[in-house]
């Protein structure tokens, strides 16, 4: 690859992904602020694949735009939001943001763009050698020297999703659930009384 | 060295905790009266006569003529920071275990009927309370000391604020924010010590040189943590008020045992780690010592409420533990400085014998008439004869009468205060007219004169379990008072040793 | 085989009063009055063993060590016993009143409940007494003297529900606190000057200790043996209630006659004196401290002599007349005569315990009214007790031939002597004191004698329907009292004050020796003294007491109310005892109760706890108040205030650093 | 030539935007988390970037764990969201202020 397309297609991706996060943060109406969401993450995905992380990339985009960014797709759509009501004092404190975020932009830039100059920041990356696989490489490493953060990220997940299901689950009255435990330890006397009579004479 | 010597002091400390963890994972029905209840209690008075019975043992085994340590256990614990699992007792702090497991199941008996709420947590709160504060008498390690002080907070916070009297919130909450307070600072010297040795070892603290500015600032630190546990005047307006708001059991604890943690850290850890900077502040903590002998004095003359009268006392009894300690340095030649050390340490021992009993005297009143003030009593001793009987022994003990263990200590320290000054002598001594002046008026009050009000006509004499709690104690304090060589032949070599540790500059 | 003899003496009154003590319901009241009298039977009849071995077969005195009571830091602290003539005289003394006693307290207690209670206690006090008399170091006799003090105490308030017994015990235990306050500092020098508690030791080691001296005030040196001999004086003043510490005598006669007879007039109250005779090699070495002595002493002979001429209250007129009594042992003492001073004190313990077992006598007959004025004419009811009552008065006035005749009027004899204190203040306070005091001696002796034995009966008509002499368990004791009141002067003094009977237990200096100047000079034998009466002073002044006594209260009925009204201010100031008690309980009493609330309720409560402990819990409850103003509880303000940190932090670390 | 410092001014746009985002939307509990998601974003730009510059597996490794934490994070902050909104039928900032003592 070309470096002038390396570099037009980089400022593209970054101008759009900034632009995208602008819209997220702008945006009146939370469902275009998801989409937004969406469009910088996929931004996101591109200047990655740009720099060889391709794996993450790709994670990037399946993962969090078809999974996570769905399930806030889902909630914005599923929620009545009153949006007029949470905006109120938006403009009230939109200086008083933007002035702090101007402030920490300024001294951010200036971090790495004066400091950073000389110490071989702006060269660019190196690129992997031939065969190299991105993928490979990193589960190479995550299965061997970080197991246990592997496993422990996989029980992290699945508290999640118990947490996340035992918040929302409602129990409405008058609702017929069945007691698991109760039926497997019931035994015959709960169930069976065998009552002793007198034997009957045929009338 | 068997197996059971070797372990035996892990065994008197973790014994009473895993039977407090026990007795609080099975629990009670919220019926006293109940089987179980009962159950719980007798099980915490044979995990507490158990535990008496290693802890003579103990007794057995200890040789007194050992300079160092003894019955020691060392084991890994953090071992990042080089902080062990270290125990092992000598001659000053193995009469304060003995004494702890001596007072314990005594304090489980008086608890027997009169703890109505809640009585297997009541009973697990004291075992381990038990276990930890033996923890601390046994702790070689400035870690394990350490967790294990503060751990013991806990269950008397607990014993206090659950089982306590009306102000219990308040006086609880000043019990612990004091003694916390003091003890913070306590953890940062050590925190500075691990510094300089690269371990928690007390033994090893005791030999590394340090700056004079160091050892200031060190003993300042010490002494906020032990000033506060005696308590020595001015920072012992804490224990009035713990001991009016806390059931009989934990008076009797608070009292007897642990405002001796106090004392153990000065002979512990202030005198041999920092001897220089003790000897700078050596005439500060006398000055504040002798304060607190006459100062307190008049004011437990003034104390209407029995518990805050016996609280105050206790204050004055604790002034001649540190003054006996710190006279060290004003003594220049000859006997003396061994003198005041063990003079302080069976100060210690007795009062926990007699300040105890005061307690389970003031208790057993409660108990029946539920006041503790003095105006709400008068000639008691006509229907509570026996009780009399066992309240004038304990209030002569406490004004520190020959042949009671009180006298020991004090005449003791007062004889070697007067080798270091005159004047130290002479104030130290008012306790006799002092301590006489407010126990026995007290007594005047509650016991003599004719049957005050309807309460104490009804009063009933003692039952056999208050009887035989307070009998074992009227019979320790007598021996004690009157062949005192055992337990101070158990200290000599032990006190031989730190004083050679005291006169050697660490600078 | 002698130190068994010991055990058994002091340990058999210990056990009885143990037993009668824990057990007296179990074994009743007869059960406990024989056990205990059986007890200190053994121990009276072993004591005289004791005196007769040391007296007549010549053994030699004894030091045994008993019981390390503890070791530490080179000083032993030890129990034992040191018996020698001193120790076996006061054994004799001691367990022989005692025993009196035991007798007479069946009769006297007979109908009290707490009759097993009593026996115990008196028994006890026998045991403690023992311990202090033969005691061979400080520290048990520091417990002897505690232990009697703690009897004493139980026993004053032996009836408990009398608040003014109860206001008695502790005043008295608190003023003998006073003194042993002293005492123990007494004990600490010894220490610190000596390095031992043991008597042998001590004794040895005394030249030594007068040679150095010590700073108690900044800038003046003290002699060692002088600050020494002051404290433990100070000791021996509180229990031998020497003023100003003899407030609690008077007033310890709200207990039991019994005890008012063993405790406060036989044998607590010479402990004093015994202590100082016993550590007479110390106090030889110090001028001062025996001129302190005999100061102290002569001003009590005198002055609570004269208390006793108002007093109406028959036991405390002995009490007072016990109180001077004892100060004329302490002048012996600080004039060096100790064996004078002993040798009263056995003679007193005879005769007083007899004058007090006659006066309880009385209170039974009179069905416990105390009252002289409300007596009179008792003589043709109680015959026994009249003729012993008399004995006792005669030998405490010094009648000639009498007990107290012999002990006394050496003892002044022996002051007259003592010029090494000098021609100046003290020499004449002490010696016109114990002249004087001889007559008022006798005024208020035979006052109270004609006062309740003669004259018209003032009692009301339905006592005096029951008055009869008192059953023999009570005037057996009266008759064996006053046996030896009588007769023991004549064949004791001889031995006891110049030839040498207690030998090296009492230690004089040759130049402060008045009794071998005596014995060189005066006497010629008992019958001699006799004879020669009419030379002594003493006896003049004895004898015109009597007869003014006479003259005012059997005469002149009228007369003595004319000379109160005469001088209302002296008589004012006699009845309220000089003001000593109004000093200790409206001035020491009060401000130091007043002082304890100042420092409980302005310095605990106010200060302490007020501005230091609350006043931080407070400053630091105003400070969180005004910070949980910025906790708006606001999801969003937590995170601006994270925003704004992360920014000044960023900045902090471009720019700054 | 692209090099690491293009990569770190884009992410601390991204970072900055953010806070802008959270400052400006403080009222809106959706808007709120996503512009967390933001943020970490950011963070993840950074890992990766340096991770190539240095040429050390490991920060892409710990930016896979972060997308795990984050997805978590988001999965249980919705629910909460759900809950709260069932229970308010509002998901302003300003109705919650549980925690002011």
């Amino acid at each position: 690859m070309g470096m002038l397309l390396h570099t037009v297609l980089f400022y593209t991706f970054a101008s759009f992904l900034i632009g995208a996060a602008i819209g997220v943060v702008f945006s009146r109406n939370p469902v275009h602020a998801v989409m937004f969401l969406v469009l910088a993450f996929f931004q996101s995905a591109m200047l990655w694949m740009l720099i060889e992380a391709e794996f993450l990339a790709i994670v990037l985009v399946l993962v969090y735009v078809g999974a996570v960014m769905v399930l806030f797709l889902f909630v914005v759509m599923m929620l009545d939001i009153n949006v007029e009501a949470v905006r109120k004092g938006f403009d009230r404190y939109a200086p008083l943001g933007i002035g702090v975020a101007l402030l920490m932009a300024f001294e951010l830039i200036q971090l790495i763009w004066l400091r950073g100059k000389g110490a071989g920041t702006a060269d660019g990356f190196v690129p992997y050698a031939e065969g190299y696989s991105n993928t490979k490489a990193l589960g190479s490493v995550l299965y061997t020297e970080h197991v246990y953060a592997f496993e422990i990220a996989a029980v992290i997940l699945l508290l999640a999703i118990v947490a996340a299901i035992a918040l929302t689950m409602r129990k409405r009255p008058g609702l017929k659930v069945q007691n698991i435990s109760r039926q497997v330890a019931v035994r015959a006397r709960d169930r069976l009384r065998v009552i002793k009579m007198d034997a009957e004479k045929k009338p | 060295m068997n197996l059971f010597t070797q372990h035996l002091l892990s065994l008197l400390v973790w014994l009473p905790i895993l039977g407090g963890l026990v007795l609080l994972v099975i629990g009670d029905d919220g019926n006293a009266r109940s089987v179980r209840a009962g159950m719980m209690r007798m099980s915490a008075l044979l995990i507490t006569l158990l535990t008496f019975v290693f802890s003579t043992a103990m007794f057995a085994g200890f040789d007194n003529a050992e300079p160092g340590m003894q019955f020691i256990e060392r084991l890994d614990w953090i071992p990042v920071i080089n902080a062990y699992y270290y125990l092992g007792i000598d001659g000053i702090s193995a009469p304060l275990i003995l004494l702890t497991t001596f007072i314990t199941p005594l304090v489980v008996i008086a608890g027997w009927d009169s703890i109505k709420s809640r009585p297997a947590q009541y009973f697990a709160a004291f075992l381990f309370l038990e276990g930890l504060m033996i923890g601390v008498f046994a702790a070689l390690d400035g870690l394990l000391f350490y967790v294990f002080w503060e751990a013991m907070l806990v269950p008397m916070f607990l014993i206090i604020g659950v089982w306590g009297g009306e102000r219990r919130v308040y006086a609880t909450v000043k019990f612990f924010l004091y003694t916390f307070l003091g003890s913070v600072l306590m953890l940062v010297a050590f925190i500075y010590l691990f510094g300089k040795t690269g371990g928690f070892d007390l033994l090893g603290f005791m030999n590394v040189p340090l700056s004079m500015t160091a050892q200031k600032l060190i003993f300042l630190a010490f002494l906020a943590a032990f000033a506060v546990k005696v308590p020595m005047w001015p920072v012992h307006t804490w224990l009035p008020d713990a001991h009016v708001e806390a059931p009989t059991g934990g008076s009797v604890i608070l009292a007897a045992i642990m405002l001796k943690m106090g004392g153990y850290g000065f002979v512990r850890l202030s005198l041999p780690i920092v001897p220089d900077g003790s000897a700078y502040f050596a005439n500060f903590v006398i000055a504040l010592s002798l304060i607190a002998v006459v100062y307190i004095g008049f004011v437990a003359l003034m104390q209407k409420d029995m518990k805050k009268l016996i609280a105050y006392s206790s204050i004055a009894h604790m002034g001649f533990v540190t003054l006996g300690f710190f006279l060290v340095w004003s003594i220049s030649s000859g006997t003396g400085a061994a003198l005041g050390i063990s003079g302080g340490m069976v100060q210690m021992v007795s009062h926990g014998l007699i300040s105890g009993a005061m307690f389970l005297c003031v208790g057993v009143l409660y108990d029946r008439v539920h006041s503790r003030q003095i105006a709400d009593y008068g000639g008691v001793a006509n229907t509570m004869p026996t009780f009399a009987a066992f309240m004038v022994l304990f209030s002569m003990a406490n004004a520190g009468l020959p042949g009671t263990s009180g006298f020991v200590g004090e005449f003791m320290v007062i004889i070697a205060s007067f080798k270091a000054n005159f004047w130290y002598a002479f104030l130290a001594a008012s306790t006799l007219i002092l301590g006489a002046a407010y126990t026995l008026w007290m007594v005047k009050r509650v016991l003599y004169g004719e049957v005050a009000n309807d309460n104490v006509a009804k009063l009933e004499d003692l039952n056999t379990r208050e009887f035989v709690v307070l009998g074992v104690l009227a019979v320790s304090v007598l021996l004690l008072g009157l062949w005192p060589a055992p337990l101070v032949e158990m200290m000599n070599t032990s006190i031989e040793t730190l004083l050679a540790q005291i006169a050697q500059s660490k600078l | 085989m002698m130190l068994n003899y010991y055990l058994i003496i002091v340990l058999a009154p210990l056990a009885a009063a143990v037993i009668a003590g824990l057990f007296g319901r179990q074994i009743g009241r007869a059960g406990s009055h024989w056990l205990t009298i059986l007890a200190v039977g053994i121990s009276c009849a072993l004591s005289i063993l004791v005196l007769k071995a040391m007296f007549w077969d010549g053994a030699a005195s004894e030091n045994i060590s008993l019981y390390t009571w503890a070791v530490t830091d080179g000083l032993h602290m030890e129990v034992g016993f040191l018996v020698d003539r001193l120790t076996a005289l006061m054994m004799v003394v001691v367990t022989f009143v005692s025993l009196m006693v035991h007798i007479y307290t069946i009769g006297y207690m007979h109908d009290d409940p707490g009759y097993q209670r009593f026996f115990s206690y008196i028994s006890l006090f026998t045991f403690a007494m023992l311990m202090l008399v033969m005691s061979n170091n400080f520290l048990q006799l520091f417990f002897g003297w505690e232990a009697v003090g703690l009897v004493s105490y139980l026993l004053i308030g032996f009836w408990f529900k009398r608040e003014s017994a109860i206001f008695a015990n502790l005043k008295a235990f608190l003023v003998n606190r006073v003194g042993d306050f002293g005492f123990i500092l007494g004990i600490a020098a010894v220490v610190m000057f000596s390095g031992s508690l043991d008597y042998a030791i001590v004794f040895a080691a005394a030249e030594n200790i007068a040679g150095q001296s010590v700073e108690v005030v900044p800038g003046s040196m003290w002699n060692a043996m002088t600050l020494i001999c002051i404290l433990l004086f100070i000791g021996a003043m509180g229990k031998s209630a020497q003023a100003p510490l003899h407030v609690w005598l008077p007033d310890s006669m709200e207990g039991p006659t019994p005890i008012s007879a063993l405790i406060h007039a036989a044998t607590m109250v010479t402990a004093g004196i015994f202590m100082v005779a016993r550590m007479s090699p110390l106090f030889e070495l110090s001028e001062t401290a025996l001129a302190v002595v005999i100061t102290i002493g002569a001003i009590t002979a005198f002055f609570m002599g004269l208390l006793g001429i108002v007093q109406n209250d028959i036991k405390r007129v002995v009490a007072y007349s016990t109180l001077s009594q004892l100060g004329y042992m302490t002048v012996a003492l600080g004039a060096s005569a100790y064996s004078a001073a002993i040798f009263h004190l056995m003679t007193h313990a005879f005769f007083k315990a007899l004058l007090f077992l006659a006066a309880g006598s009385v209170i039974i007959a009179m069905h416990h009214e105390q009252d002289i004025r409300k007596m009179g004419g008792l003589r043709k009811y109680m015959p026994i007790t009249y003729w012993t009552a008399l004995v006792g008065s005669l030998a405490l006035i010094g009648f000639p031939g009498s007990s107290g005749f012999f002990s006394k009027d050496l003892l002044i004899e022996a002051v007259k002597e003592s010029h090494w204190h000098g021609q100046g203040a003290v020499y004449w306070i002490a010696y016109l004191s114990v002249l004087l005091g001889v007559f008022v001696t006798a005024l208020y002796s035979f006052r109270m004698f004609f006062l309740v034995f003669h004259g018209e009966g003032r009692m009301d008509a339905d006592t005096k329907s029951h008055l009869h002499e008192t059953p023999w368990v009570v005037t057996a004791p009266l008759i064996l009292l006053a046996v030896p009141s009588a007769l023991i002067g004549w064949f004791t003094a001889g031995p006891v004050l110049f030839e040498g009977y207690f030998g090296t237990a009492i230690v004089v200096a040759p130049e402060h020796d008045v009794l071998r100047h005596l014995g060189e000079h005066l006497w010629h034998g008992s019958w001699a003294l006799v004879k020669h009466i009419y030379v002594s002073p003493a006896f003049w002044l004895a004898a015109s007491g009597a007869l003014v006594a006479w003259f005012l209260y059997l005469r002149r009925p009228e007369v003595p109310a004319m000379i109160e009204a005469k001088v209302s201010g002296l008589h004012q100031l006699l009845v309220n005892k000089y003001y000593f008690d109004d000093l200790y309980i409206k001035g020491f009493a009060f401000w130091g109760r007043a002082f304890g609330r100042f420092l409980w309720q302005k310095g605990d409560q106010l200060i302490i706890d007020g501005v230091l402990v609350n006043g931080t819990a407070r400053t630091v409850g105003k400070l969180a108040d005004v910070m949980r103003q910025l906790q708006t509880g606001y999801l969003y303000t937590y995170a601006f205030a994270m925003i704004i940190g992360l920014t000044a932090l960023l900045s902090w670390l471009i720019w700054f650093r | 030539m692209i090099g690491l410092h293009h990569y770190l001014v884009v992410s601390a746009m991204l970072f900055v935007l953010s806070i802008a985002g959270i400052v400006l939307n403080r009222r809106n509990l959706i808007l709120l988390l996503m512009c967390i998601e933001l943020m970490l974003l950011a963070v993840n730009f950074n890992f990766i970037a340096f991770s190539r510059h240095l040429g050390d597996d490991t920060g892409q490794v710990f930016v896979f764990f972060i997308l795990t934490v984050a997805a978590a994070e988001a999965a249980i902050g919705l629910a909460i969201l759900v809950v709260l909104f069932r229970n308010r039928r509002s998901i302003n900032v300003q109705d919650m202020n549980e925690m002011k003592g």
